[in-house]
């Protein structure tokens, strides 16, 4: 599987896959929706391979064959969910929801209280200022953001407060919530657009790579195959489907 | 035949929540090891679930074929999707080495599309920056001159014109701001948030183990 | 509204090849890398790696696919780059299974250079797989397996990615005779997270039963939503998106020592590389936004008028 | 639970002697070398230290754990305070050894009150030392035969992770702890022994367990209390103007889209919407305005055809409720999105409404939307989607008020009693921080310790 064919292969076939993903800033066409398809194919076909081997084998069958007979239960029980499609049987299933259910409630009530209560009011509380006897007299220091912060969680909490109608007091403290809010939006919205503009810098650096002689120009070349191919269709759809995009 | 229909999921559900909170609240050796095995009947449980979704999904998609319903050709290609990856892998022995067909499909099918469907976005930010992004209320402009102050302040070549801009302090001055911005407001609201998102799961969580909720057993 | 909003789709158009334009551009052009300042959660991270001693063991999960590959692949691969040449025991497994091939050949590449660094042979080499470094592969349940590996690890896969037995391998034993056998036997555990399952449920359900210090490196997305949790103390350290594993890369190059480290390999750049297009393409969304709200005030006050 | 604080000392005790080792040989090269002029007088700094034998020695189970550990004490002793002294504990399996050396620490380090255990499970001693020693592992490590490079050559014996490689407990082991200084070493104490055991109760998660039983406590309470009446929730301010948007729809003549989220009918987001959905139909029904919901899943779909024609029912106006008011489109994300595009900029609707949970789709829809001048309204608890939507629509319903829309719209006495309870935790949590805050700033101040406060609200 090393050969340099396939590697050629290899590459016009993503190279491929990618314009043909990209067609979508044009319009919704079938390119897009093939390589959109295709995608949650081998998605699912490499799904069912890993947790062949991974899974089912190492998990569940070898451990069976050694003797925990115990990994039975949870399978049957799992087999139960199938049920969902006999309309006699289907009742079998909740069995096994209430099960799952009731294990992820248990589990997630001590835990969420652990790490997110108990830790993040303990990081909350914190001195506001210090006093401090120096030999020259008393030192004050103040931490202005440990103020800040015991603020901005109190507004917010404030403002998902349904208990009480916003008037007065509470009605400025909810406000100033929303503007913390507001600023940790900002900061997300921000880091959201550096996200994607890294993804897009992992494409365009792919595609560049795929545009040497070495990969016999595969960029170029696809992508002036992608663009005739959208003008193309743009024609048949106007000509032969033209009341398909009014419906 | 009622009571295990209706009543016996419930105790269940109230079962296995409570035994495993107290799990949480006793040490040692057996609470390891139920602890341990419990997770492990998740586990397989889930497992099993992949298989159903797995199933639902072609379930629908070959109804959609045979109906020739709209669309349907589409589904062909992820029939070829599933079926190529399917012999890859299972050729392979399912070894994602260097060198093998599965790792090979994978290389140039998976990481390129689910790395590109994602990338699209960043064009639509360009496109929602110029088009919709307004400062249309009070909040909404905090909210832009924040994210603006972030992106600028995060890019080196951002953080190296700060620095040319501002006389004195250079770079940290500028860069200040935004850390300020990310240690003190943002840990505050996001603080906030997920205070109230660990009271909101903890009540939903309770609600499941004793029978108040149960939307997930699905209709009779 | 001016003339130029007349046609939606046009203006689009537009835009998206302006920003493919300066995307490419500033990919062709030989920039070199920029200036680079370390933010604290970055040197955190690089701290809290370094300060590990030699045989330590680190679990370094990959919970991440190709999807977000240019933001967090160049972070788990100076992860293991700074791992191997600090010669500790690595544990690494993946929540996510379409980024189980990915975590599979930066494991194996960058075994492969830290074999590079001190050529021994036999009993010393390093690393070993096995030994030295195990990759345990992909279990379902997402956050069931956090749960899993906190109650013990050996259990949870009982076989590793290749197929060995993991009770029996001999990375489990530190040189002392402790055993590692739950989350809170590692002294660092590292997620290389994207999202759910990911940071969050390593801090709830891992720290939320075994204590044991975490770092992560994250999606710049998730990255402002995280600061609670390293300002808490429960993320000791923090990379956020390809920006952070710039940083790191920064550090780790800039600490090799052929005396203490080996042989030098080539420098990491995956990421350094792509902060030019980073830079650029931020500059052009600031400028959208602030040319669009002028356009936007001047055109409500002309209607107000 | 107590396995990071045990490593963390285990830790810095290699890195602290070194440390300190370094530290007072620079400290005697600087006074000594720099005052007198003579370095070579550094070696006096190790003068002689009188080491006693440890007295008050004892060993035991460490509690709240798996047995993984076996406690050592002794008491302090004047040599502590030497820098460079070192205790070294030593284990036998009989009481006569032979003794070998497990582990070695530095004097002055490793008291009871070291231990990062809450007040009421562990009393904090300053006065006596502890040391934690890992119990050996069963059976013993030098057993097991070497791991087989083929792993199917282990294949034959049957589970081995069921005993193996767990603390053993039961068995009595033997200790002793000397006081060494370079080359110096004390006279070692008397033998003392110990066993580990698997322990019960978690005693340091008290206050953990508290908070369980004190929030199960009110929230069973008030979802009681709501089943018998009626409780207050405010008006949420985003419903006012989901009113403001469909007659701005009515009055242009121009059709009200209305999205469910992205995820299906199982997810908590998705019912609030479709209970958002019922409110928004009984006002498009009253104004006679065309209400257009595409969807993406079947099951909502079904559930929304439900809740809009009781909605259409309810204001009178049977006669106009169509089922194709919720249609459907695909599941794929974003051909979800191109359709929705197309039908907003052909249609131009009067006012977009987007509930639920969305994922990156949601910045194309609300793009268009936005152009094609719509009033917007969102709600959704997804917190990445939250910041476009807020500079993309006229007014966000931000995470939980979602929810409390739902709530106050439907008036089930389930969201409603959910709701009232968790404003009470909310409260508890607000007067608690201030309440905490005030008492580590002021606490200091006369002098006491806050201690006990950062222990009530120890994690783990």
């Amino acid at each position: 599987m090393n050969d340099p064919a396939l590697t050629i292969f290899g590459a016009w076939l993503s190279v491929g896959l990618m314009l043909a993903v990209y067609s979508f800033l044009y319009d919704d066409n079938p390119f897009f929706k093939i390589a959109e398809h295709f995608y949650i194919g081998v998605s699912v076909g490499y799904l069912i391979v890993l947790s062949f081997y991974e899974y089912l084998i190492k998990k569940f069958w070898e451990p069976l064959q050694g003797g925990h007979l115990w990994v039975l239960i949870p399978a049957v029980m799992g087999l139960l969910i199938f049920t969902r499609y006999f309309t006699k049987l289907r009742w079998l299933s909740r069995w096994t929801f209430a099960a799952v259910m009731g294990w992820t409630a248990g589990v997630a009530i001590p835990r969420t209280i652990s790490q997110f209560l108990l830790a993040q009011v303990d990081a909350t509380v914190k001195p506001i200022f210090t006093v401090q006897s120096t030999p020259t007299g008393t030192d004050v220091d103040f931490f202005i953001n440990n103020l800040l912060i015991l603020i901005g969680v109190v507004a917010v909490l404030v403002h998902f407060f349904f208990s009480v109608e916003h008037r007065g007091p509470i009605r400025v403290t909810a406000r100033v919530g929303v503007l913390y809010l507001m600023v940790a939006f900002g900061a997300a919205f921000g880091s959201t657009t550096m996200a994607r503009m890294s993804l897009l810098y992992g494409r365009a650096y792919a595609l560049k790579e795929y545009s040497s002689a070495e990969y016999f120009y595969a960029t170029p070349i696809l992508l002036a195959g992608i663009i005739v191919g959208l003008v193309l269709w743009r024609q048949i759809e106007r000509r032969i489907l033209p009341t398909r995009r009014m419906s | 035949m009622n009571f295990l229909r209706q009543q016996f999921p419930l105790l269940i559900a109230l079962v296995t929540g409570l035994v495993m909170i107290a799990q949480y609240y006793i040490a040692g050796e057996y609470s390891r090891d139920l602890g341990g095995k419990a997770a492990d009947a998740y586990i397989i449980i889930q497992g099993i679930v992949i298989y159903l979704g797995i199933f639902s999904l072609l379930h629908s998609h070959i109804g959609k074929v045979t109906r020739l319903e709209a669309g349907w050709g589409y589904s062909i290609f992820m029939f070829l999707g599933i079926v190529l990856m399917l012999v890859a892998g299972f050729w392979s022995g399912g070894r994602l080495d260097e060198g093998t067909p599965y790792k090979w499909l994978y290389d140039n099918t998976i990481v390129p599309l689910s790395a590109t469907l994602f990338s699209i976005l960043a064009f639509f930010i360009a496109s929602a920056a110029f088009r919709a992004f307004r400062a249309r209320s009070v909040d909404a402009t905090l909210l832009l001159t924040a994210a603006v102050i972030i992106m600028f302040c995060r890019v080196p070549w951002g953080e190296y014109l700060a620095g040319l801009i501002s006389e004195e302090g250079g770079p940290a001055a500028t860069r200040a701001i935004a850390r300020w911005i990310l240690e003190v407001p943002n840990v505050a609201a996001t603080r906030g948030i997920i205070l109230g998102v660990a009271l909101g799961i903890v009540a939903t969580s309770m609600k499941i183990i004793f029978g108040i909720e149960r939307g997930y057993l699905g209709e009779d | 509204m001016p003339a130029i909003s007349q046609d939606p789709l046009l203006i689009r158009r537009l835009i998206f090849l302006l920003l493919a334009v300066i995307v490419v551009g500033t990919l062709l052009l030989p920039l070199g890398t920029p200036p680079m300042v370390v933010n604290q959660e970055s040197q955190d991270f690089y701290d809290a790696v370094a300060a590990l001693k030699p045989g330590d063991p680190i679990l370094i999960s990959f919970d991440f696919d190709p999807a977000s590959k240019p933001e967090l692949e160049p972070a788990a691969r100076a992860l293991l780059r700074q791992a191997f040449r600090r010669r500790l025991r690595v544990v690494t497994l993946g929540l996510w299974q379409t980024g189980i091939g990915l975590a599979a050949e930066a494991i194996e590449a960058e075994a492969e250079i830290a074999r590079s660094r001190f050529p021994q042979e036999g009993e010393n080499a390093y690393p070993q797989y096995g030994k030295d470094y195990v990759f345990l592969g992909w279990q379902p349940g997402q956050f069931a397996l956090i749960v899993r590996l906190t109650e013990g690890i050996q259990g949870a896969f009982p076989r590793e990615f290749r197929g060995a037995e993991t009770e029996r391998l001999p990375i489990w034993n530190g040189s002392n005779g402790e055993k590692v056998r739950t989350l809170g036997d590692f002294p660092l555990v590292v997620t290389i997270s994207a999202g759910n399952p990911g940071i969050d449920e390593w801090i709830r359900y891992g720290r939320g039963k075994e204590d044991f210090p975490i770092a992560t490196a994250v999606t710049a997305v998730t990255s402002p939503g995280r600061m609670p949790f390293y300002k808490s103390g429960q993320i000791i350290g923090l990379l956020a998106g390809m920006r952070g594993a710039a940083e790191y890369e920064y550090l780790l190059n800039r600490s090799e020592d052929p005396e203490k480290f080996g042989v030098t390999p080539p420098p990491l750049v995956a990421a350094l590389q792509g902060m030019n297009a980073l830079s650029a393409s931020h500059f052009l969304i600031i400028g959208l936004v602030v040319v669009s709200n002028i356009m936007y005030f001047t055109s409500q006050r002309r209607g107000r008028r | 639970m107590n396995y990071h604080a045990r490593r963390s000392i285990a830790l810095s005790c290699a890195r602290l002697s070194a440390r300190q080792l370094a530290r007072s040989a620079l400290l005697c090269a600087l006074t000594w070398g720099v005052l007198l002029g003579q370095p070579a007088l550094a070696d006096e700094a190790k003068a002689p230290v009188e080491l006693t034998q440890p007295t008050g020695v004892s060993a035991g189970d460490f509690p709240y754990d798996d047995g993984s550990v076996i406690a050592v004490y002794w008491d302090r002793m004047p040599y502590d305070a030497v820098e460079g002294v070192e205790y070294r504990i030593e284990r036998a399996a009989t009481a006569d050894g032979p003794f070998t050396e497990v582990m070695r620490v530095p004097a002055g380090k490793h008291f009871m009150k070291d231990v990062a255990l809450p007040f009421w499970a562990w009393s904090k001693n300053p006065d006596r030392h502890l040391v934690q020693v890992p119990t050996p592992t069963r059976p013993a490590e030098a057993d097991v035969p070497a791991p087989a490079a083929d792993p199917a050559a282990a294949d034959d014996e049957a589970a081995p992770q069921e005993e193996e490689g767990k603390p053993d407990v039961g068995t009595t082991y033997y200790f002793r702890v000397q006081p060494v200084y370079g080359e110096q070493s004390g006279p070692a104490s008397e033998v003392v022994s110990a066993a580990a055991r698997s322990n019960w109760l978690a005693l340091p998660r008290l206050n953990n367990f508290v908070c369980v039983v004190v929030f199960g406590g009110i929230l069973l309470a008030y979802l009681e209390y709501a089943k018998r009446r009626e409780l207050f929730l405010r008006k949420i301010p985003g419903l006012v103007a989901v009113d403001e948007a469909i007659g701005r729809a009515t009055e242009m003549g121009r059709p009200v889209l209305y999205m469910t989220g992205r995820l299906d009918m199982d997810n908590i987001s998705t019912i609030a919407a479709t209970i958002i959905l019922g409110e928004v139909a009984k006002k498009t029904a009253r104004f006679e305005v065309d209400l257009k919901v595409p969807h993406s899943y079947s099951v909502t779909m079904a559930v929304c055809r439900e809740i809009t024609r009781n909605a259409y029912l309810e204001a009178g106006r049977p006669d106009i409720y169509r089922d194709d008011i919720n249609y459907y489109i695909t599941e794929e994300q974003f051909s979800y999105a191109a359709a929705v595009n197309g039908q907003m900029l052909r249609e131009k609707p009067g006012a977009v409404f987007y509930m639920g949970y969305y994922y990156a789709e949601s910045l194309l829809m609300a793009e268009a939307g936005a152009t094609t001048g719509a009033i917007q309204i969102a709600g959704t608890d997804s917190e990445s989607q939250l910041p476009f939507f807020v500079t993309t629509c006229d007014y966000t319903l931000i995470g939980e008020e979602l929810f409390a829309a739902s709530a106050y719209l439907s008036r089930r006495p389930e969201l409603v009693g959910t709701l009232r309870g968790q404003d009470l935790g909310k409260l508890i949590i607000m007067i608690g921080l201030l309440v905490g805050t005030a008492i580590v700033t002021l606490a200091p101040l006369g002098g006491y310790s806050t201690d006990w406060l950062y222990d009530i609200l120890r994690s783990s």
